[in-house]
Protein backbone atom coordinates (compact mmCIF):
# COMPACT_ATOMS: atom_id res chain seq x y z
CA UNK A 1 0.00 0.00 0.00
CA UNK A 2 1.33 3.50 -0.90
CA UNK A 3 -0.02 6.41 0.97
CA UNK A 4 0.53 9.75 1.37
CA UNK A 5 -1.33 12.25 3.74
CA UNK A 6 -0.80 15.69 4.78
CA UNK A 7 -2.86 16.59 7.59
CA UNK A 8 -3.52 18.86 11.43
CA UNK A 9 -4.24 16.40 13.58
CA UNK A 10 -1.63 14.36 15.30
CA UNK A 11 -2.04 10.77 13.56
CA UNK A 12 -1.39 6.74 15.33
CA UNK A 13 1.86 5.73 14.63
CA UNK A 14 0.73 2.38 15.75
CA UNK A 15 -1.81 2.28 13.49
CA UNK A 16 -0.10 3.12 10.59
CA UNK A 17 2.14 0.13 11.34
CA UNK A 18 -0.52 -2.38 10.95
CA UNK A 19 -2.59 -0.52 8.12
CA UNK A 20 1.08 -0.54 6.15
CA UNK A 21 1.49 -4.03 5.76
CA UNK A 22 -2.07 -6.02 6.59
CA UNK A 23 -2.71 -8.70 4.30
CA UNK A 24 1.28 -8.31 2.88
CA UNK A 25 2.36 -11.77 3.78
CA UNK A 26 5.22 -10.60 1.45
CA UNK A 27 7.19 -8.02 3.58
CA UNK A 28 10.11 -9.19 5.15
CA UNK A 29 10.25 -5.94 7.24
CA UNK A 30 9.23 -1.92 7.65
CA UNK A 31 11.43 0.84 8.12
CA UNK A 32 10.17 3.85 9.95
CA UNK A 33 11.15 7.70 10.97
CA UNK A 34 9.11 9.44 12.53
CA UNK A 35 10.32 13.15 13.24
CA UNK A 36 9.47 15.30 16.50
CA UNK A 37 9.51 18.80 18.00
CA UNK A 38 12.77 19.23 20.07
CA UNK A 39 12.88 21.88 23.13
CA UNK A 40 15.85 22.99 21.89
CA UNK A 41 16.94 24.46 18.80
CA UNK A 42 20.76 26.27 17.62
CA UNK A 43 20.93 26.58 21.55
CA UNK A 44 17.36 28.22 21.90
CA UNK A 45 14.78 26.92 24.20
CA UNK A 46 11.22 26.35 21.61
CA UNK A 47 8.16 26.65 23.03
CA UNK A 48 6.64 25.62 19.58
CA UNK A 49 6.58 25.35 16.23
CA UNK A 50 4.14 26.37 13.48
CA UNK A 51 4.66 24.06 9.91
CA UNK A 52 3.45 26.31 6.28
CA UNK A 53 3.32 24.34 2.97
CA UNK A 54 1.40 24.82 -0.08
CA UNK A 55 -1.67 23.39 -0.03
CA UNK A 56 -1.62 22.05 -3.73
CA UNK A 57 1.87 21.54 -4.49
CA UNK A 58 2.57 19.86 -1.39
CA UNK A 59 0.87 16.18 -1.69
CA UNK A 60 2.55 16.21 -5.57
CA UNK A 61 5.64 16.89 -4.17
CA UNK A 62 5.84 13.88 -1.66
CA UNK A 63 4.20 11.53 -4.00
CA UNK A 64 6.73 12.34 -6.51
CA UNK A 65 9.27 11.26 -3.89
CA UNK A 66 7.31 8.16 -2.65
CA UNK A 67 7.42 7.57 -6.64
CA UNK A 68 11.01 7.89 -7.20
CA UNK A 69 11.84 5.90 -4.26
CA UNK A 70 9.09 2.98 -6.00
CA UNK A 71 11.77 3.43 -8.82
CA UNK A 72 14.80 2.79 -6.94
CA UNK A 73 14.12 0.03 -4.74
CA UNK A 74 11.50 -2.90 -4.70
CA UNK A 75 9.18 -2.03 -1.90
CA UNK A 76 6.18 -3.20 -1.26
CA UNK A 77 4.64 -0.36 0.07
CA UNK A 78 5.19 3.05 1.40
CA UNK A 79 3.97 5.55 4.01
CA UNK A 80 4.17 9.56 4.59
CA UNK A 81 1.93 11.42 7.07
CA UNK A 82 3.53 14.87 7.38
CA UNK A 83 1.33 17.47 9.57
CA UNK A 84 1.27 21.25 9.03
CA UNK A 85 -0.09 24.11 11.93
CA UNK A 86 0.91 24.79 15.33
CA UNK A 87 2.80 22.00 17.04
CA UNK A 88 4.62 21.85 20.41
CA UNK A 89 7.97 19.89 21.64
CA UNK A 90 7.36 16.04 22.07
CA UNK A 91 4.55 16.13 19.00
CA UNK A 92 4.97 14.24 16.22
CA UNK A 93 5.99 16.11 12.88
CA UNK A 94 6.25 13.40 10.26
CA UNK A 95 6.40 9.46 9.75
CA UNK A 96 7.60 7.80 7.27
CA UNK A 97 7.96 3.86 6.49
CA UNK A 98 8.46 1.59 4.25
CA UNK A 99 8.28 -2.31 3.67
CA UNK A 100 9.97 -4.22 1.60
CA UNK A 101 11.56 -8.11 1.35
CA UNK A 102 14.48 -7.32 2.95
CA UNK A 103 15.47 -4.88 5.51
CA UNK A 104 18.24 -2.90 3.59
CA UNK A 105 16.09 -1.79 0.74
CA UNK A 106 13.63 -0.81 3.21
CA UNK A 107 15.99 1.37 5.32
CA UNK A 108 17.10 3.07 1.95
CA UNK A 109 13.90 3.75 0.87
CA UNK A 110 13.11 5.63 4.17
CA UNK A 111 15.84 7.47 4.48
CA UNK A 112 16.20 8.78 0.75
CA UNK A 113 12.25 9.34 1.81
CA UNK A 114 13.65 11.93 4.31
CA UNK A 115 16.06 13.17 2.82
CA UNK A 116 13.91 14.32 -0.18
CA UNK A 117 10.78 15.37 2.12
CA UNK A 118 13.90 17.75 3.74
CA UNK A 119 14.89 19.97 0.45
CA UNK A 120 12.02 19.40 -1.62
CA UNK A 121 8.55 19.13 -0.05
CA UNK A 122 7.53 22.75 0.28
CA UNK A 123 6.93 22.88 4.10
CA UNK A 124 8.28 25.89 6.33
CA UNK A 125 8.96 25.68 9.75
CA UNK A 126 8.44 28.75 12.33
CA UNK A 127 9.45 28.18 15.73
CA UNK A 128 8.52 30.16 18.63
CA UNK A 129 11.49 31.21 21.10
CA UNK A 130 11.70 33.52 24.13
CA UNK A 131 13.06 35.78 21.89
CA UNK A 132 10.39 35.85 19.69
CA UNK A 133 8.97 34.08 16.74
CA UNK A 134 11.82 32.82 13.68
CA UNK A 135 11.65 31.32 10.37
CA UNK A 136 14.20 27.68 10.68
CA UNK A 137 16.99 27.88 8.07
CA UNK A 138 17.86 25.13 5.66
CA UNK A 139 20.44 22.97 7.12
CA UNK A 140 23.49 22.31 5.29
CA UNK A 141 23.44 18.87 6.19
CA UNK A 142 20.07 18.25 4.55
CA UNK A 143 21.59 19.39 1.34
CA UNK A 144 24.84 16.91 1.99
CA UNK A 145 22.57 13.97 2.68
CA UNK A 146 19.64 14.55 -0.19
CA UNK A 147 23.44 14.95 -2.84
CA UNK A 148 24.19 11.53 -1.51
CA UNK A 149 21.24 9.97 -3.65
CA UNK A 150 22.21 11.64 -6.68
CA UNK A 151 25.24 9.26 -8.35
CA UNK B 1 -1.16 40.31 -21.51
CA UNK B 2 -0.20 37.56 -18.98
CA UNK B 3 -1.72 37.47 -15.81
CA UNK B 4 0.09 35.23 -12.88
CA UNK B 5 -1.09 34.90 -9.68
CA UNK B 6 1.98 34.82 -7.13
CA UNK B 7 2.57 33.02 -4.20
CA UNK B 8 4.96 33.38 -1.13
CA UNK B 9 6.05 31.30 1.56
CA UNK B 10 7.89 30.98 4.64
CA UNK B 11 10.24 33.95 5.27
CA UNK B 12 9.31 35.58 2.02
CA UNK B 13 5.90 36.01 3.01
CA UNK B 14 6.23 37.96 6.41
CA UNK B 15 9.47 40.32 4.67
CA UNK B 16 6.93 41.15 1.60
CA UNK B 17 3.65 41.42 4.15
CA UNK B 18 2.26 39.39 1.22
CA UNK B 19 1.22 35.85 0.75
CA UNK B 20 -0.39 35.89 -2.85
CA UNK B 21 -1.29 38.78 -5.46
CA UNK B 22 -2.45 38.13 -8.92
CA UNK B 23 0.68 40.23 -11.31
CA UNK B 24 0.26 41.28 -15.21
CA UNK B 25 3.19 40.59 -16.58
CA UNK B 26 5.02 43.03 -19.39
CA UNK B 27 5.12 41.28 -22.12
CA UNK B 28 9.08 40.62 -21.84
CA UNK B 29 8.65 38.71 -19.06
CA UNK B 30 8.28 35.17 -20.39
CA UNK B 31 10.45 33.07 -17.68
CA UNK B 32 11.78 32.50 -14.18
CA UNK B 33 14.77 34.51 -14.93
CA UNK B 34 12.99 37.50 -15.95
CA UNK B 35 10.18 37.42 -13.43
CA UNK B 36 13.24 37.64 -10.72
CA UNK B 37 14.42 40.40 -12.36
CA UNK B 38 11.06 42.39 -13.22
CA UNK B 39 10.11 41.71 -9.59
CA UNK B 40 13.64 42.86 -8.31
CA UNK B 41 13.00 46.68 -9.70
CA UNK B 42 10.03 47.02 -7.55
CA UNK B 43 11.64 47.78 -4.19
CA UNK B 44 14.62 46.76 -2.08
CA UNK B 45 12.79 44.32 -0.15
CA UNK B 46 11.57 42.67 -3.25
CA UNK B 47 15.64 42.82 -4.61
CA UNK B 48 16.46 41.58 -1.74
CA UNK B 49 14.90 38.65 -2.14
CA UNK B 50 14.67 38.04 -6.58
CA UNK B 51 17.88 40.20 -6.98
CA UNK B 52 20.79 37.48 -8.34
CA UNK B 53 22.37 38.43 -4.61
CA UNK B 54 20.36 35.87 -3.73
CA UNK B 55 20.99 32.19 -5.14
CA UNK B 56 18.82 30.44 -2.48
CA UNK B 57 15.14 31.48 -4.03
CA UNK B 58 13.55 28.46 -4.82
CA UNK B 59 10.44 28.69 -7.44
CA UNK B 60 7.99 26.27 -8.46
CA UNK B 61 5.40 27.20 -11.24
CA UNK B 62 1.91 25.25 -11.16
CA UNK B 63 3.09 23.91 -8.17
CA UNK B 64 6.21 21.82 -10.07
CA UNK B 65 9.91 22.65 -8.64
CA UNK B 66 11.44 25.24 -11.19
CA UNK B 67 14.28 26.96 -12.24
CA UNK B 68 15.40 30.10 -14.05
CA UNK B 69 14.41 28.84 -17.55
CA UNK B 70 11.26 27.50 -16.59
CA UNK B 71 8.44 29.34 -19.30
CA UNK B 72 5.91 31.50 -17.81
CA UNK B 73 2.80 32.37 -19.42
CA UNK B 74 -0.83 33.78 -19.11
CA UNK B 75 -2.64 31.73 -16.02
CA UNK B 76 0.19 30.15 -14.58
CA UNK B 77 0.51 29.62 -10.96
CA UNK B 78 4.41 31.00 -9.35
CA UNK B 79 5.94 30.66 -6.06
CA UNK B 80 8.51 31.73 -4.88
CA UNK B 81 9.62 30.37 -1.11
CA UNK B 82 13.26 29.93 0.54
CA UNK B 83 14.96 26.71 1.14
CA UNK B 84 12.15 24.08 2.56
CA UNK B 85 12.70 22.68 6.44
CA UNK B 86 10.08 20.10 6.66
CA UNK B 87 10.15 16.73 7.72
CA UNK C 1 15.23 4.89 27.54
CA UNK C 2 17.06 2.02 27.07
CA UNK C 3 15.37 -1.24 26.49
CA UNK C 4 16.15 -5.14 26.07
CA UNK C 5 13.43 -7.89 26.21
CA UNK C 6 12.87 -11.41 24.75
CA UNK C 7 9.81 -12.58 24.80
CA UNK C 8 7.10 -14.86 23.64
CA UNK C 9 4.32 -12.37 23.08
CA UNK C 10 3.95 -10.05 20.47
CA UNK C 11 4.39 -6.07 21.33
CA UNK C 12 2.63 -3.46 20.40
CA UNK C 13 5.00 -0.56 17.98
CA UNK C 14 2.85 2.17 18.80
CA UNK C 15 3.03 1.44 22.57
CA UNK C 16 6.98 0.49 22.64
CA UNK C 17 7.03 3.90 20.06
CA UNK C 18 5.31 6.20 22.80
CA UNK C 19 6.95 4.82 25.82
CA UNK C 20 10.22 4.80 23.81
CA UNK C 21 10.53 8.81 23.91
CA UNK C 22 7.83 9.62 26.75
CA UNK C 23 9.27 12.66 28.41
CA UNK C 24 12.07 13.27 26.00
CA UNK C 25 11.96 16.39 24.10
CA UNK C 26 14.98 16.25 23.26
CA UNK C 27 14.79 13.97 20.58
CA UNK C 28 14.68 15.19 17.17
CA UNK C 29 13.40 11.77 15.63
CA UNK C 30 12.99 7.98 16.32
CA UNK C 31 14.28 5.35 13.55
CA UNK C 32 12.44 2.07 14.05
CA UNK C 33 12.77 -1.40 12.09
CA UNK C 34 10.03 -4.00 12.80
CA UNK C 35 10.85 -7.18 10.79
CA UNK C 36 8.13 -9.96 9.71
CA UNK C 37 7.60 -13.26 9.17
CA UNK C 38 7.66 -13.61 5.42
CA UNK C 39 5.32 -16.14 3.57
CA UNK C 40 8.12 -16.90 1.23
CA UNK C 41 11.73 -18.06 1.06
CA UNK C 42 13.99 -19.11 -1.22
CA UNK C 43 11.17 -19.99 -3.40
CA UNK C 44 9.27 -21.89 -0.62
CA UNK C 45 6.25 -21.30 0.65
CA UNK C 46 6.82 -20.71 4.60
CA UNK C 47 3.78 -22.00 6.78
CA UNK C 48 5.56 -20.81 9.95
CA UNK C 49 8.26 -20.62 11.98
CA UNK C 50 9.89 -21.27 15.48
CA UNK C 51 12.36 -18.63 17.12
CA UNK C 52 14.84 -20.68 19.18
CA UNK C 53 17.55 -18.95 21.49
CA UNK C 54 20.26 -19.72 24.54
CA UNK C 55 18.22 -18.32 27.33
CA UNK C 56 21.05 -16.52 29.44
CA UNK C 57 23.21 -15.21 26.69
CA UNK C 58 20.54 -13.25 24.49
CA UNK C 59 19.81 -10.61 26.90
CA UNK C 60 23.82 -10.11 27.75
CA UNK C 61 24.29 -10.17 23.48
CA UNK C 62 21.63 -7.76 22.78
CA UNK C 63 22.87 -5.58 25.33
CA UNK C 64 26.40 -5.59 24.38
CA UNK C 65 25.06 -5.01 20.84
CA UNK C 66 22.81 -1.87 21.92
CA UNK C 67 25.85 -0.97 24.42
CA UNK C 68 28.01 -0.93 21.30
CA UNK C 69 26.01 1.17 18.87
CA UNK C 70 25.67 4.13 22.04
CA UNK C 71 29.90 4.32 21.58
CA UNK C 72 29.24 4.70 18.48
CA UNK C 73 26.36 7.52 17.94
CA UNK C 74 25.11 9.98 20.40
CA UNK C 75 21.99 8.21 20.71
CA UNK C 76 18.99 9.23 23.48
CA UNK C 77 17.16 6.28 23.85
CA UNK C 78 17.62 2.36 22.40
CA UNK C 79 14.45 -0.48 22.52
CA UNK C 80 15.04 -4.20 20.60
CA UNK C 81 12.19 -6.43 21.54
CA UNK C 82 12.67 -10.03 19.87
CA UNK C 83 10.20 -12.72 20.46
CA UNK C 84 10.93 -16.46 20.22
CA UNK C 85 8.86 -19.23 19.71
CA UNK C 86 6.37 -20.17 17.28
CA UNK C 87 5.43 -17.60 15.00
CA UNK C 88 3.73 -17.73 11.76
CA UNK C 89 3.40 -16.14 8.34
CA UNK C 90 2.73 -11.51 8.82
CA UNK C 91 3.66 -11.76 12.45
CA UNK C 92 6.25 -9.35 13.88
CA UNK C 93 9.76 -11.11 15.26
CA UNK C 94 11.99 -7.91 16.06
CA UNK C 95 12.00 -4.28 16.71
CA UNK C 96 14.36 -2.09 17.02
CA UNK C 97 13.55 1.93 17.32
CA UNK C 98 16.68 4.40 18.14
CA UNK C 99 15.83 8.12 19.18
CA UNK C 100 18.67 10.81 18.41
CA UNK C 101 18.78 14.75 18.03
CA UNK C 102 19.23 13.98 14.42
CA UNK C 103 17.94 11.57 12.30
CA UNK C 104 20.66 10.58 10.75
CA UNK C 105 22.24 9.05 13.97
CA UNK C 106 19.18 7.29 14.92
CA UNK C 107 19.06 5.56 11.11
CA UNK C 108 22.61 4.68 11.35
CA UNK C 109 22.04 2.77 15.03
CA UNK C 110 19.07 1.56 14.18
CA UNK C 111 20.56 -0.17 11.48
CA UNK C 112 23.45 -0.99 13.19
CA UNK C 113 21.58 -2.82 15.72
CA UNK C 114 20.08 -5.08 13.34
CA UNK C 115 23.00 -5.89 11.48
CA UNK C 116 24.74 -7.10 14.35
CA UNK C 117 21.41 -9.05 15.75
CA UNK C 118 21.47 -10.59 12.74
CA UNK C 119 24.84 -12.05 12.65
CA UNK C 120 25.89 -12.03 16.57
CA UNK C 121 23.10 -12.76 18.57
CA UNK C 122 22.01 -16.21 19.62
CA UNK C 123 18.74 -16.46 17.66
CA UNK C 124 17.75 -19.51 15.20
CA UNK C 125 14.85 -19.62 12.69
CA UNK C 126 13.74 -23.37 11.74
CA UNK C 127 10.95 -22.63 8.93
CA UNK C 128 7.73 -24.86 8.36
CA UNK C 129 7.28 -25.69 4.89
CA UNK C 130 5.25 -28.17 2.39
CA UNK C 131 8.17 -30.27 2.98
CA UNK C 132 8.91 -29.98 6.14
CA UNK C 133 10.68 -28.06 8.43
CA UNK C 134 14.47 -26.75 7.95
CA UNK C 135 16.29 -24.91 9.75
CA UNK C 136 17.27 -21.14 8.09
CA UNK C 137 20.71 -20.70 6.90
CA UNK C 138 22.36 -17.41 7.64
CA UNK C 139 22.67 -14.75 4.37
CA UNK C 140 26.14 -14.06 3.06
CA UNK C 141 24.13 -10.80 2.82
CA UNK C 142 23.51 -10.31 6.65
CA UNK C 143 27.19 -10.91 6.84
CA UNK C 144 28.35 -8.46 4.50
CA UNK C 145 25.90 -5.95 5.99
CA UNK C 146 27.92 -6.69 9.73
CA UNK C 147 31.42 -5.76 8.22
CA UNK C 148 30.24 -2.34 6.78
CA UNK C 149 30.35 -0.99 10.76
CA UNK C 150 34.20 -2.95 10.76
CA UNK C 151 36.95 0.17 10.04
CA UNK D 1 39.41 -32.92 36.33
CA UNK D 2 37.04 -30.48 34.61
CA UNK D 3 33.40 -30.80 34.54
CA UNK D 4 31.45 -28.94 31.82
CA UNK D 5 27.81 -28.33 30.64
CA UNK D 6 28.07 -28.73 26.94
CA UNK D 7 24.65 -26.56 24.98
CA UNK D 8 24.21 -27.25 21.19
CA UNK D 9 21.29 -24.93 19.28
CA UNK D 10 20.01 -24.74 16.34
CA UNK D 11 20.68 -27.53 13.45
CA UNK D 12 23.39 -28.93 15.86
CA UNK D 13 20.92 -29.86 18.39
CA UNK D 14 18.90 -31.88 15.74
CA UNK D 15 21.85 -33.35 14.19
CA UNK D 16 23.43 -34.76 16.97
CA UNK D 17 19.66 -35.32 19.19
CA UNK D 18 20.77 -33.42 22.28
CA UNK D 19 20.48 -30.33 23.66
CA UNK D 20 22.48 -30.37 26.64
CA UNK D 21 25.36 -32.84 28.43
CA UNK D 22 27.67 -32.67 31.26
CA UNK D 23 30.94 -33.58 30.38
CA UNK D 24 34.17 -34.59 31.72
CA UNK D 25 37.16 -33.08 30.09
CA UNK D 26 40.82 -35.01 29.55
CA UNK D 27 43.17 -32.98 31.20
CA UNK D 28 44.99 -31.75 28.00
CA UNK D 29 41.29 -29.75 26.69
CA UNK D 30 41.74 -26.41 28.03
CA UNK D 31 40.51 -24.35 25.20
CA UNK D 32 37.92 -24.13 22.25
CA UNK D 33 40.31 -25.76 19.58
CA UNK D 34 41.09 -28.39 21.92
CA UNK D 35 37.22 -28.71 23.41
CA UNK D 36 36.26 -29.28 19.11
CA UNK D 37 39.47 -31.68 18.22
CA UNK D 38 37.98 -34.01 21.15
CA UNK D 39 34.36 -33.90 20.25
CA UNK D 40 35.63 -34.82 16.36
CA UNK D 41 36.66 -37.84 17.42
CA UNK D 42 33.44 -39.28 18.97
CA UNK D 43 31.98 -39.95 15.95
CA UNK D 44 30.75 -38.84 12.31
CA UNK D 45 28.03 -36.77 13.57
CA UNK D 46 30.06 -35.01 15.99
CA UNK D 47 33.25 -34.43 13.43
CA UNK D 48 31.10 -32.72 10.79
CA UNK D 49 29.91 -30.46 13.50
CA UNK D 50 33.20 -30.25 15.64
CA UNK D 51 35.86 -31.09 12.82
CA UNK D 52 38.04 -28.03 10.86
CA UNK D 53 36.23 -28.64 7.94
CA UNK D 54 33.40 -27.14 9.73
CA UNK D 55 34.64 -23.25 9.74
CA UNK D 56 31.18 -22.04 10.40
CA UNK D 57 30.63 -23.61 13.73
CA UNK D 58 30.48 -20.13 16.86
CA UNK D 59 31.13 -21.02 19.91
CA UNK D 60 30.21 -19.17 22.93
CA UNK D 61 31.77 -19.67 26.67
CA UNK D 62 29.76 -19.11 29.69
CA UNK D 63 27.61 -16.84 27.36
CA UNK D 64 30.26 -14.60 25.38
CA UNK D 65 30.83 -15.27 21.98
CA UNK D 66 34.24 -17.33 21.88
CA UNK D 67 37.22 -18.33 19.51
CA UNK D 68 39.76 -21.18 19.24
CA UNK D 69 41.82 -19.72 21.79
CA UNK D 70 39.06 -19.09 24.56
CA UNK D 71 40.14 -20.73 27.38
CA UNK D 72 37.47 -23.71 28.36
CA UNK D 73 38.04 -24.82 33.18
CA UNK D 74 35.82 -26.57 35.36
CA UNK D 75 32.21 -25.38 35.55
CA UNK D 76 31.70 -23.79 32.31
CA UNK D 77 29.49 -23.47 30.13
CA UNK D 78 30.09 -24.24 26.53
CA UNK D 79 27.67 -23.70 23.86
CA UNK D 80 27.95 -24.82 20.06
CA UNK D 81 26.17 -23.90 17.61
CA UNK D 82 25.65 -22.63 13.66
CA UNK D 83 25.54 -19.16 12.39
CA UNK D 84 22.58 -16.78 13.74
CA UNK D 85 19.46 -16.15 12.24
CA UNK D 86 17.57 -14.01 14.19
CA UNK D 87 16.22 -10.32 13.35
Amino acid sequence: MFTVRIQQDDFDPGAELERLHRGDLGAGGIATFIGLVRDLNLGDRVQGLTLQHYPGMTEKAVNAIVDEARQRWPIQGALVVHRVGPLAPGDRIVMVAVSAVHRGESFAACEFIMDYLKTRAPFWKKEQTPDGPRWVEARDGDQAAAKRWVD
Amino acid sequence: MARIRLLLFGRYQDDLDLAQAELELPDRVTDVARLREWLSARDAAWEGICGAANPRLMTAVNQQMADATTPIGDGDEVALFPPVTGG
